[in-house]
């Protein structure tokens, strides 16, 4: 049964998409690289860098991170703060 | 030991007292401020933007790493969101400890550590009235405009 | 750029606003506070004194210094004298600069030469009602009483 | 002719000596050597270390600064600041 995730989009990312958030449908047990696979084929996707920093539930997550039900899911473009 | 996102002004004097203990004998702090030009173009202001949510749980985490590392310190980071002028106080970090060393060693450790994972985002408004998300790791000229490559306040 | 001894509370508020300057883009500050204990003795206060002509040309020497070394900074240092109470500041330092490596270099280069040249002088009050003057350089017990092996504040 | 010279004394050296300033006749072409030779016959010499620190019109002076009428000399105790 798929998993629909949350993902959210901040900054340049948020402008690339048009949202601050879509809504991604993924195999049971899909990982971070799954996830930004389908990611890629929604959108203007050469946005996005060979391999961007995500975050699953507020914390970075690598990309072999398996995402269960529930989980908060966000690509994070260059940090830039300070 | 607190770390949040603000919409308000920062005020540096609360957080120095919120630092502030009988038992420190040294208190530091950083500010980061609105600089009028980034890699030589005119700023007229900067409008920030964070993943508030996870920009505190980092930055929570950066303050356990601090005091991991440099022992008994007391250490407030607050960081605004939202449109700001020049001169305004982007960023502020205070750490007290018994002694300077630490004291100064943690406060800098967190504002390394800050400007290399918090995901926090500022968009540079210039004075010809164009504006760009600064991305610090970009090194070409990006589509669309120059692509900084500093940050717009004290990188 | 200043380098003043003072009779009155430092004002740490208006230390920054000085420093402070749309160029600059990190500000820095480190206080230096009258702690509660040192060297394992309650500390009830500490009388502080200076040779205040020489510290403020010394003071505004290790500004110069501090211009050479790390370049284009705004730097104001000032140091308390006479008897503060538990928790006062006895020097700030305030440094700033477009960017933040300086303007904490510089800051740091500041309190760490003003501990080791600036003429200024210090003597805790105990809780038990004596008084020492404070010799960092002192290694071993002296007639009179026990010499501090660190300064009062933050050493 | 000597030289009279202004020594300015600070902290733990003026409780020693009983004085904030005292006042050294010198040879003319003295140093700061000889000038604390006669500083220390003078008083509670034992208080001062083998090599005060020694400040000629405000900034730190050698052994071998020789000192001129109208300077001010200061021996300058163990610095506490900060």
């Amino acid at each position: 049964m798929p998993v629909v995730t949350r993902v959210l989009l901040f900054a340049s990312y948020a402008d690339a998409f048009g949202a601050s958030q879509i809504d991604v449908a993924l195999p049971s047990g899909a990982t971070v690289a799954e996830l930004l696979r389908h990611v890629r084929a929604l959108a203007p996707a050469h946005e996005l860098p060979a391999v961007p920093l995500i975050a699953v539930n507020q914390a970075y997550a690598s990309s072999d991170t398996v995402i269960v039900a529930g989980d908060e899911v966000a690509i994070i473009p260059p940090v830039a703060g300070g | 030991m607190r770390a949040a996102i603000v919409e308000r002004p920062i005020d540096v004097t609360a957080l120095l007292a919120e630092v502030a203990s009988p038992a420190h004998g040294a208190s530091s702090l950083f500010l980061g401020t609105v600089r009028d030009v980034n890699d030589g173009r005119a700023v007229s202001g900067i409008e920030y933007t964070a993943y508030a949510a996870m920009a505190e749980r980092e930055m929570g985490r950066i303050i356990d790493e601090a005091l991991a590392r440099f022992g008994d310190a007391t250490i407030v980071i607050e960081h605004r969101v939202g449109t700001l002028a020049l001169g305004d106080v982007s960023v502020a970090i205070a750490a007290a400890h018994a002694h300077r060393g630490p004291a100064l060693d943690a406060m800098r450790y967190c504002i390394e550590e800050l400007k290399r994972r918090v995901p926090v985002w500022k968009r540079e408004r210039y004075a010809d009235g164009t504006r760009e998300w600064v991305d610090p790791t970009a090194t070409t000229v990006a589509a669309g405009g120059p692509a900084g490559t500093e940050g717009g306040t004290d990188a």
